[in-house]
């Protein structure tokens, strides 16, 4: 799951011809302001922070510019802004258009038809979870025909389009649902997606990828995504691992008995700091990498938590055991660990040698971290 | 027949001579599976733990009767394999590959469906039947024959459960690990069905996680449909929104498919919801002690 | 329910405004069809021969509980119309349409089959029973209601064929037009179990032309599963190879799809050959005499 | 269904990247001279005349040059040659390569299947219908996943391909696949195939189109096809006519009984000389149009065989009678007419009237155009 800042997925539209507003990113006030001297983005314009996260408008992240000064101005109030969390470092600044109308569109994946679904709805330029169901239409399209051309019309007729408009919504999906396929978007919405004059103008456009498919993307790789910096040095190794708000690092074998640990531990008080599944392994060496960047993480405890099956307990304890060793003794932290499954008596010798004694039952191990990083239980 | 395999399964291995391919083969025929042939690419005519490998699924088909099939290919391959073994006649494939695109997925699902095939998978560990085939790897010792019935989204959470109901004295009829896809070729309301007809399971244990509808719809589905015992079970309960937690599944977005409302459909239709995976075994004891009782 | 349409089909014609639609739409409810709705995109709400027209399949099934299709709209945007009806689950489509690319008709076919659907067609003159329903656009007057069942390749052939079964004093319990082109939804195969499953048909007529080997598998099926007397004729037994007979089926290509090798097969299979089309309705007319004397 | 000539063929094949031997279309001796001189056409290379027939190299229409001299002596022999009834105009020079192994290959439509299907068999160079069935292995596509690469390789072991062939057939039948879709295509066949050093190339191209689909393929409109200049024009006008051996000429409407109207003739003793499907048309202009066309065919006799139904018997009378005006008494033909179906009252009057009498039954009526071709009936 890659988000794409908005330029970028209008980079991607650009490339599909779906209809953009002129526009261009800018990373200083000086070259907002050239940007508009020179033509490049016709005045007035609306300039707009790059950032991942919705809701920038109340936020104060979108501004308005009449004069090349003014986009200076508005550009360097909005650059360096903290937004939850992100700073910041890129602008969009494109034409402000004459719009007639606010439309909704997008293109993503019902997981229970199991086919892509296409959504629009004639009240666009609101988040489309405020917008009643009853003017959202949901249009399921096969992958095998494709998106048909009834379809399109039966898009055109809910946000209400005919003429020169409809014409361009049918060009429009058709490219949408092309570039959906090609660069495997989960997601594609536009929103708002805008009536123009005689024609639809694409005003946002949020792409989100699917990063399984990066083996035939290669253009991918360089793409910066909302991932922490410990986050991003997991998927390199190919764990899963998510930073919570918590101060219990938790360390499991597959997502449901990760997320069944956390679920556990909240309820005999404690507090999930990091989830890491370190997946079905047999090599030690990746259960001292997860184990080291869990370090990073600075957990006031660590849980792990392993039932073994393709990852086999003798291999995480050998792992563990080696972890702990390369572990400043400033940063280590208190461990409880409960090992069961193949190879459980191996395992459990092998810790026990290392003076780290498992305790067998969920339960009793939950509680034990949870009272070692001083939590309630 | 169980639930989807028996004694008269027989597994052909897509990706035999891999790692993990080899490592399952050994294993699916400790549990008692027939595993009758294998395939990959260029090593057709070797043989990988006393099975017969092949080039082509066609050909192991041909020669074998393989009438089931176990994936293990890399997931820039598992589209064309999953297609290979429909194309052969192959009506049932388990797909243990993880990180397969979804639209790869989609392509895989319909054409099967329109071939009257059934996928379990993908990213799943497949299904197993004791005393009669494993098609996956799930780990044998998890497993004693009885009259349990075990559908579950997640791998490792799944053998504790069953694990935990064989510490308990029962035994399981067939559990079946849907995977942690959003896509998925089997999901709760297609396997549910199974165990509701299926004469040797007495009780079904329903292992669900966050992220979609597929715990809701299977709770639909129980409500209308299923007459036996459900014990259900979400994992997830304090995974916030919008993370991906683990399984490209497990995620909250917009909104939807959070715990609360899961939980809540599956009450709503009937089942036992178990608040901690431990409690799952006692719940199902407790009705199995009430079914002998009456 | 005699076979495939009867008092229950309900008809939506898609592409009513037009001229074949409109003149057609009249013949079908002269011969007692349930035509229910028509459509065509932009022209919603207005009337065609007291027929409600509108923009949407989905919409016309709706409010009409329309349950089957006749498709006049032109080549370009038959794919388009045929996705339409099967998406609002229409499962009988009659194919009116001439000239549709074969490629796209590969994706209709599979596409509707993969969800239940049959399509009669393309290229095809359609389907009827007398004093039932029709759907297409075989003459009216050639009908009278009996027990004969016909399936023809051709159009205007039938026609002449269904009339001289009427001529005689004889009637039809159903007659379907497989239309012309390679590519068909419904062959002779798919159509025979039709017919032999009716309990309103005693005999088979089959009109086959040069062109592909519909005539051969037909034969074959004869063989193994009509017991039902089937009545036999080729046209194109004149037909010089490499030339394409007026139906874009009918092409003896690379040595295949001649008369003589289909009159051969259906002989074998047991079905009384016809040498000339007048001939047919004698040797109904005889084997319906013999029928009666058992 | 439209045969293109090799050369077009090639070009199609380019423009999707299939490999082929380098080589140039030349009409004239002296263009064959300066296309081997200048080096755009390497030497040694073969020299072929451009027909649609098959059998090409046993009729001399294929030959060899080790030099420009050569190659203009050669193109001479071959540049005018009446092949099958189809005079030489272009000639397609092409380098000769270093062949290791001839292959067929091919993609169809296998009507009973309803699928495209891939045929390959390592005899190629020669007529794929004179090869054993044992060394010939269809592969169906279906369209929804497309070409699966698990059936490139099986298409790879049955010609017997590895290494640098094999990598170079999986891309070839890529491209193969997306042309033959792309293009709507009812053949694409390729034979021979050769192995030439480490890959293969592609040393004819027979294509055959389906003009069916040629409303979204304007760029067919100007090419050529092996019709005679009647047919074109019946093509033209959307009435199906094909140009026989006999003398009798037959109008009917619809193709299967425009057939058993032939096929009755013939059992009559007569010799069907054309076949013109009327199709459906309620239209008077449209059958005098086709009478026009039938006479400029020059029949003996021309039978008029309509059952009535699109087609009324009266609107096919009236564009009868209107046609027969037209058509100057010099270039008449005694014409037997049979109609009946809808309007045949009608119909048969106007005939009547203009002195025209409709025989009823299709036997006698047959009979009598047989005679009056002067056939034996």
């Amino acid at each position: 799951m890659v988000k794409l800042a908005e330029w970028r997925g209008k980079d991607l539209f650009r490339k599909y011809g779906l209809p953009l507003p002129k526009g261009q990113v800018a990373r200083t006030p000086e070259e907002a302001e050239a940007l508009t001297r020179n033509g490049t983005v016709p005045l007035p314009c609306v300039i707009k922070a790059q950032v991942l996260s919705g809701g920038r408008g109340k936020g104060g992240a979108v501004k308005f510019a009449n004069t090349p000064d003014e986009a200076r101005v508005a550009a360097a109030a909005i650059l360096g802004l903290e937004f939850k969390g992100e700073k910041v470092r890129e602008l969009l600044l494109e034409e402000k258009l004459p719009i007639a109308k606010e439309l909704y569109l997008s293109l993503t994946l019902d997981r229970s038809l199991r086919l892509p679904i296409l959504i629009v709805s004639p009240q666009g330029g609101v988040e489309i979870e405020s917008v009643d169901d009853s003017a959202i239409d949901k249009i399921p399209v096969h992958p095998f025909p494709g998106l048909a051309s009834y379809e399109k019309r039966r898009a055109g007729q809910t946000l209400g389009l005919t003429g020169g408009p409809a014409k361009s919504l049918d060009r429009l999906l058709e490219s949408l649902w092309t570039l959906f396929q090609r660069e495997d978007a989960e997601l594609v919405e536009i929103n708002p997606l805008a009536v123009v004059g005689d024609g639809l103008v694409a005003l946002d456009a949020k792409v989100i990828i699917e990063d399984d498919a990066g083996f035939r993307h290669p253009e991918w790789d360089d793409i910066q995504d909302d991932r922490t910096p410990l986050e991003e040095v997991a998927r390199e190794k190919g764990i899963a691992f998510v930073q919570l708000d918590g101060n219990i690092g938790v360390i499991a074998n597959g997502a449901g008995l990760t997320m069944a640990t956390l679920d556990v531990l909240k309820e005999f008080g404690g507090e999930p700091g990091v989830f890491l599944d370190l997946g079905g392994t047999d090599d030690p060496k990746k259960v001292t990498e997860a184990f080291l960047l869990m370090a990073q993480a600075k957990p006031k405890a660590v849980f792990l938590n392993i039932f073994g099956g393709v990852t086999r307990c003798d291999t995480v304890a050998t792992g563990l055991v080696e972890a702990m060793k390369q572990v400043p003794t400033a940063e280590r932290f208190p461990l409880v660990a409960r090992i069961r499954g193949n190879n459980e008596k191996e395992g459990v010798e092998i810790l026990r040698a290392a003076g780290i004694t498992s305790i067998p039952t969920l339960r009793e191990s939950a509680q034990a971290v949870v009272a070692a990083a001083g939590g309630k239980a | 027949m169980t639930v989807l395999v028996d004694e008269r399964t027989r597994v052909v291995v897509q990706g035999i001579t891999g790692h993990q391919g080899t490592v399952h083969t050994r294993q699916m025929k400790q549990f008692g599976t027939q595993v009758v042939a294998g395939v990959t690419p260029g090593k057709g005519g070797t043989e990988v733990e006393g099975v017969p490998v092949f080039d082509s699924v066609r050909e192991a088909v041909q020669r074998t009767q393989a009438n089931a099939s176990c994936i293990f290919v890399p997931a820039p391959y598992a589209k064309d394999a999953l297609l290979e073994a429909v194309d052969a006649g192959i009506l049932l494939s388990v797909i243990v590959t993880e990180h397969i695109p979804f639209h790869d997925m989609l392509v895989m699902y319909h054409y099967s469906r329109s071939k009257g095939g059934r996928i379990i998978g993908p990213n799943c560990p497949g299904i197993a039947a004791p005393g009669k085939a494993k098609i996956g790897i799930i780990p044998n010792v998890v497993f004693h024959p009885g009259r349990v019935g075990v559908i579950s989204r997640s791998g490792t959470l799944t053998y504790e459960i069953v694990n935990g109901i064989k510490e308990h004295g029962l035994g399981q009829s067939a559990c079946i690990g849907l995977g942690g896809d959003p896509v998925v070729g089997t999901s709760f309301v297609d396997a549910l069905p199974l165990f509701q007809a299926d004469p040797e399971t007495d009780v079904i244990v329903m292992v669900g996680e966050i992220g979609g509808t597929a715990e809701e719809e299977g709770a639909e589905y129980i409500r209308h449909h299923v007459t036996k015992p459900v014990v259900a079970y979400i994992a997830g309960r304090s995974a916030p929104p919008g993370k991906r937690m683990g399984h490209a599944g497990a995620i909250i977005s917009r909104g939807r498919g959070t715990a609360e409302t899961k939980l809540a459909a599956l009450s709503a239709a009937g089942a036992r919801v178990a608040r901690f995976p431990y409690e799952i075994p006692d719940l199902v004891a407790e009705i199995v002690a009430k079914q002998a009782h009456r």
